[in-house]
């Protein structure tokens, strides 16, 4: 009997024939209703699990790395961190506010199942231009759905970036990293590892809302979506009760295992949790504390109704764990049971719904080698700039300079007092006086390098966050990764795909820093017309010893020098091939840079190149200058503009002594000018190139995201 | 009674931990956290309303919280000659429960906002501010989407008594300096009996010098010493 | 019996209303620059049971006092319905 | 003429509400058992320039479309009266 609300479409009839067959038997409804989610792209990264293995994710470092919740790794003293990065741009495209919460929800509870306490909040935004009614509202929307639940459940937002380009209009990204911390004995495991134990699932009751939500956000979001409303409903104040309570049991020693609810509900958090342990579940269905009527068992099974976790437990602690919750608020209830036989069974009551082999439900999904279908895409590419002030005109029309206070300003950027450097300059700094140390923290992309040279903008994706957190006097020590494409089945999309996992993967190798987790988005962009190729990639570092947290600018005159290789020779966007050694010393050398009296600060120079950097230390400090660069720069234009390179922007009180270190250290080095006066000059050894007061700037940075 | 102060922790308060580490580390007291259904009148001489989302701020910030049972706590607390300190949230709270006058509308702006602001110290004649000289300038952050401070308007004699009012760093009180559209630039109150201190700013955000300017561990310090007699 | 309430809550006349406001100033960038002294406020339905109507009503009030409205920057009114 | 026109948003059924939990939550813990289905919403009200009740009946549709309540997530009822 079809049950209520879960129809099985045509498409996944080839989805119930391939159970059938695996099963040996016919499938129920419910059976086959859970497969079709749970083998859907979404869950099972049919396209893209075999790309992702070329991922290097071990390390000494590394507790926990990808297939679980969110990676784990050692800091030290004790202490781990849990990071991850996740995206929820389909439900953001249809509603923006409760799309970006319950995105921001989602990474959250990947974190806590870690058994850590998340501390941080990165967000990376993609929207179309302003002066569409629609990209408007969904811009807005989205920045208000972070600070709805990130300040509320009381986890600081401390960086993220904004890109605005057409190529989003109607298909906004949404991209949130979420980073814990935990002592190494509240490490739980996602996993049911041992028979009797009890399953307890904790938090929201379970509704209809969501229900399939996980092969939706598979498909076009153009498609018709039903009579039910699809959009769950993120709440941050059940979040947070969410939050300590899981704390307290972590504390207490009452959990064995610990999993997050998110795409496919208990389906999936069930059938991977005892995939992982290697043993079965049976649930009964009938003990699922519901928010509505007659809810049939797929839709308990499928329901991704937000604020819940699945918990492991021994039997005898079951009266602690429900007064736990029940001090918090929180609806829970022992579900079922682990079992030897490696066996997912549903029942409702007495009667048996769903009977399938864990290992069929967890790994029967479809693999894909997309390399079989890749395309190289005929690139259009940027066109490229004739003159330094055609380059300065475009970014300084676009969103390149925009203040991102108007975004950041909204968040709660310093809940906790953990954050010593607040949005606004480069890697966020997070402090963990436990593990005596700080964490730099940054979030990055570049569409229009991977749009154009997939590959190179994966490599120079790991240098730039390893650039960016050298400039913070960090050293990174794991990526994680989000990678939001179009529809994989199209050649092209699938050739950018691989060639930036191919990218990433080796510069994260070459670097040795271990990728520990991420997460695929595609079939993002509206109909025909597919997204820029957008992987983000997040950067957990750690500071070096030794440098100091504030500089202290006495009110005296200030220089700006460039540090480090020259820029790339020819197009100013052919990347140099990165020379990993160098890129390893380079970062080394700013980090000691930065620990010495004369520095005021250090930027890595890249989107925009250097015109970008110098432009946005001109706002910083409310200064222009004439600012000149050096023949073996390579040609002005090149060195204003070349993108890529490990080139470091410094602001110094000392340039001679600055220039010095250099010589001695033997970092090429060349001073560009002093920061004075209110008109801005870039030249080259010869002549000026481009020159504009500094009032034109400040209203590039005017320009507003919406309204 | 050795503790000097409790923290009040409602679900969804989630600057409990905060305060208490910073008034920790500014005092050298610890401040114990209380869940708000176990917190009674004779803890401590200092109570402490923590910033945060008091469930979830549904309906209007701080309303569901100021029903709690608490509230009647609290001001057995304030009748036998406690301090209270209401910071953000804390302050909706108190305001919410008529424990000091007024109201909060949203922001001007609409949205929360997070940034740092300075306030003049409009009067000192109280335990938290006794430190403080009267038109003192100090820079504390604020963080919060409902700070629109709406006075009473039919008990305007009602005994509210202005603390501290935005203003910009040479100590104007004006319209360019008011970030939420506070009424008068309202941004912090005291009763008639100068022992419940409401402020919209987070005095445990920049208690550490590390963290900002430090002024929030001078008003920990100075609340302190008021209590360092009692209990 | 049961009974259907629906408590209006608007700001008081007097009071600044931003959304109200922000409101009135989107609907005239859509065109609808017929819409004037537009107000936002909050709206709070739920069933009650109650002996007769008038105790609903009473009901509500007492809700409305102990909860539902702000005096000091709103008022509200009450629409009762049996169901 | 000039009509007022109130448009009551409240979310969809089925939709979460946690808004209209705590506050059900809150009724119960100040006595208020009987209060159920609680659900919390946004209320509009306006006066608008209109020929008839009709044309402003049409207005305040056109405006609940097009701004005043999300479609996605609610539903809306329109009040209109002449003044
Ligand atoms: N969506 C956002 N949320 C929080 N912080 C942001 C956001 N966008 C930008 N920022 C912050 O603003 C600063 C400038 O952003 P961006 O120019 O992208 O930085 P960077 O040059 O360091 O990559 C950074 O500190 C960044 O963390
Ligand atoms: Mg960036």
């Amino acid at each position: 009997m079809a049950e209520p609300g879960v129809r099985v479409a045509p498409a996944e009839l080839s989805v119930r024939r391939r159970l059938e067959s695996a099963l040996g038997r016919a499938a129920t409804d419910t059976e086959a209703a859970m497969v079709s989610v749970l083998w859907s792209e979404h869950c099972s990264y049919g396209h893209s699990k075999l790309a992702l293995r070329q991922f290097a994710s071990r390390g000494p470092r590394v507790r926990v790395g990808p297939g679980e919740n969110a990676g784990v790794v050692d800091i030290g003293q004790g202490y781990l961190l849990a990071a991850k990065i996740e995206s929820h741009n389909h439900p953001s495209a249809v509603e923006p506010v409760e799309g970006a919460a319950t995105g921001l929800g989602g990474i959250m509870r990947d974190v806590l199942a870690t058994g850590a306490r998340p501390i941080a909040f990165l967000d990376a935004l993609f929207f179309g231009p302003p002066g569409v009614a629609a990209d408007e509202r969904l811009a807005q929307g989205v920045v208000e759905g972070v600070a709805h639940y990130a300040n509320a459940v009381g986890v600081p937002t401390v960086g993220g970036e904004v890109t605005v380009d057409p190529a989003y209009a109607q298909s906004p990204l949404v991209n949130a990293m979420c980073v814990g911390l935990l002592p190494e004995s509240h490490l739980l495991p996602s996993a049911a590892r041992t028979a009797g134990e009890l399953v307890v699932l904790l938090g929201s009751t379970t509704g209809r809302d969501g229900i399939a939500g996980a092969s939706f956000a598979s498909r076009d979001t153009s498609q018709d979506l039903g009579d039910r409303p699809q959009v769950q409903v993120g709440d941050p104040f059940r979040g947070k009760l969410l939050i300590e309570a899981v704390q307290v049991l972590v504390e207490r020693g009452l959990l064995s295992g610990l999993g997050d609810l998110g795409a496919a509900g208990i389906t999936s958090a069930a059938a991977e949790m005892a995939q992982r342990g290697h043993r079965g579940m049976t649930l009964d269905l009938a003990q699922v504390p519901l928010r509505e009527m007659a809810m049939g068992p797929a839709e308990i099974l499928l329901s991704e109704s937000q604020e819940r976790m699945l918990l492991v437990i021994r039997p005898q602690d079951l009266p602690q764990v429900l007064a736990v919750a029940q001090h918090f608020s929180l609806a829970a209830a022992a579900i079922g049971q682990v079992t030897a036989r490696q066996q997912f069974t549903a029942l409702l009551g007495a009667q048996t719904v769903a009977d399938l082999p864990v290992e069929v439900l967890a790994e029967g999904a479809q693999l894909f080698d997309l390399s079989s279908l890749a395309k190289p895409p005929v690139v259009a590419g940027r066109t490229q700039p004739a003159t330094l002030a055609e380059w300065a005109r475009g970014r300084l029309g676009g969103w390149a300079l925009a203040d991102r206070r108007q975004v950041f300003e909204r968040y709660d950027d310093r809940v906790g007092l953990r954050t010593t450097r607040l949005p606004g300059t480069g890697a966020a700094w997070v402090k963990v006086p436990e593990a005596l140390s700080t964490l730099a923290l940054s979030v990055d992309s570049r569409p229009w390098l991977s749009a154009t040279r997939a590959r190179q903008a994966g490599r120079e994706l790991v240098l730039e966050g390893v650039r960016n957190l050298a400039a913070a006097g960090a050293r990174a020590i794991a990526l994680t990764d989000c990678l939001n494409f179009g529809d994989p089945d199209q050649p092209e999309v699938a050739w950018s795909f691989l060639e930036t996992v191919g990218g990433l993967a080796e510069a994260a190798a070459a670097m040795a820093i271990p990728v520990i987790g991420g997460n695929v988005s595609f079939y993002n962009g509206e109909g025909a017309r597919p997204i820029l190729p957008t992987p983000v990639l997040g950067t957990v570092g750690l500071r070096a010893d030794g440098i100091p947290d504030r500089v202290a600018v006495d009110n005296g005159r200030l220089w700006l020098a460039l540090v480090g290789s020259r820029a790339a020779v020819g197009d100013p966007w052919a990347l140099p091939d990165p020379d990993y050694a160098l890129e390893t010393e380079m970062a080394e050398a700013v980090i000691e840079l930065l620990t010495l009296p004369f520095s005021v600060a250090v930027e890595d120079v890249g989107d925009g190149g250097l015109w970008q950097a110098v432009m946005e230390q001109a706002l910083r400090w409310n200064l222009g200058g004439h600012f000149h660069t050096a023949d073996d720069q390579g040609d002005g234009l090149e060195a204003w503009c070349a993108e890529g390179g490990s080139r470091y922007l410094l602001v110094t009180t000392d340039p001679e002594q600055a220039g010095d270190w250099a010589t001695g250290r033997g970092v090429p080095f060349c001073l560009l000018g002093q920061l004075a006066g209110d008109q801005m000059t870039c030249a080259d050894s010869r002549a000026a190139l481009w020159r504009a007061p500094l009032s034109q700037l400040k209203d590039a940075a005017q320009r507003r995201f919406w309204r | 009674m050795s503790r000097k102060a409790v923290v009040i922790v409602f679900p969804g308060s989630n600057c409990d931990q905060d305060v208490a580490a910073a008034f920790a580390a500014a005092t050298g007291q610890q401040a114990e956290l209380v869940w708000h259904t176990e917190f009674s009148a004779h803890q401590a001489p200092l109570a402490i309303l923590p910033g945060g989302f008091s469930y979830g701020d549904y309906l209007r910030a701080g309303a569901i919280a100021a029903r709690s049972p608490a509230l009647d706590a609290l001001r057995e607390h304030h009748r036998r000659g406690g301090l209270v300190l209401g910071i953000c949230n804390g302050f909706q709270i108190l305001t919410e429960a008529g424990l000091l006058p007024g109201a909060f509308a949203r922001n001007h702006c609409l949205h929360f906002l997070s940034q740092d602001v300075s306030l003049r110290v409009e009067a000192n004649d109280s335990p938290f501010l006794a430190d403080f000289a009267c038109g003192e300038v100090i820079d504390l952050p604020i963080a919060h989407a409902e700070g629109a401070y709406q006075p009473d308007q039919s008990h305007p004699d009602s005994d509210g008594r202005v603390a501290l009012r935005y203003c910009n760093q040479d100590g104007a009180v004006s319209a360019a300096a008011n970030p939420n559209g506070a009424i008068g630039n309202v941004a912090g109150l005291l009763d008639q009996t100068g022992r419940i201190f409401g402020l919209m700013p987070h005095p445990e955000r920049n208690a550490d010098p590390a963290l900002g300017s430090g002024h929030g561990g001078r008003l920990f310090r100075s609340a302190l010493q008021a209590v360092s007699h009692l209990g | 019996m049961t009974y259907h309430l629906v408590v209006e809550v608007l700001p008081k006349d007097g009071m600044l209303d931003p959304q109200g406001d922000a409101v009135q100033a989107s609907l005239a960038a859509l065109g609808f620059d017929q819409a004037s002294a537009v107000r936002v406020g909050r709206l709070i339905s739920l069933t009650v049971q109650a002996a007769s109507a008038d105790q609903a009503v009473q009901l509500g009030e007492q809700m409305a006092n102990a909860l539902l409205a702000n005096p000091v920057m709103e008022t509200y009114r009450l629409a009762v319905h049996a169901t």
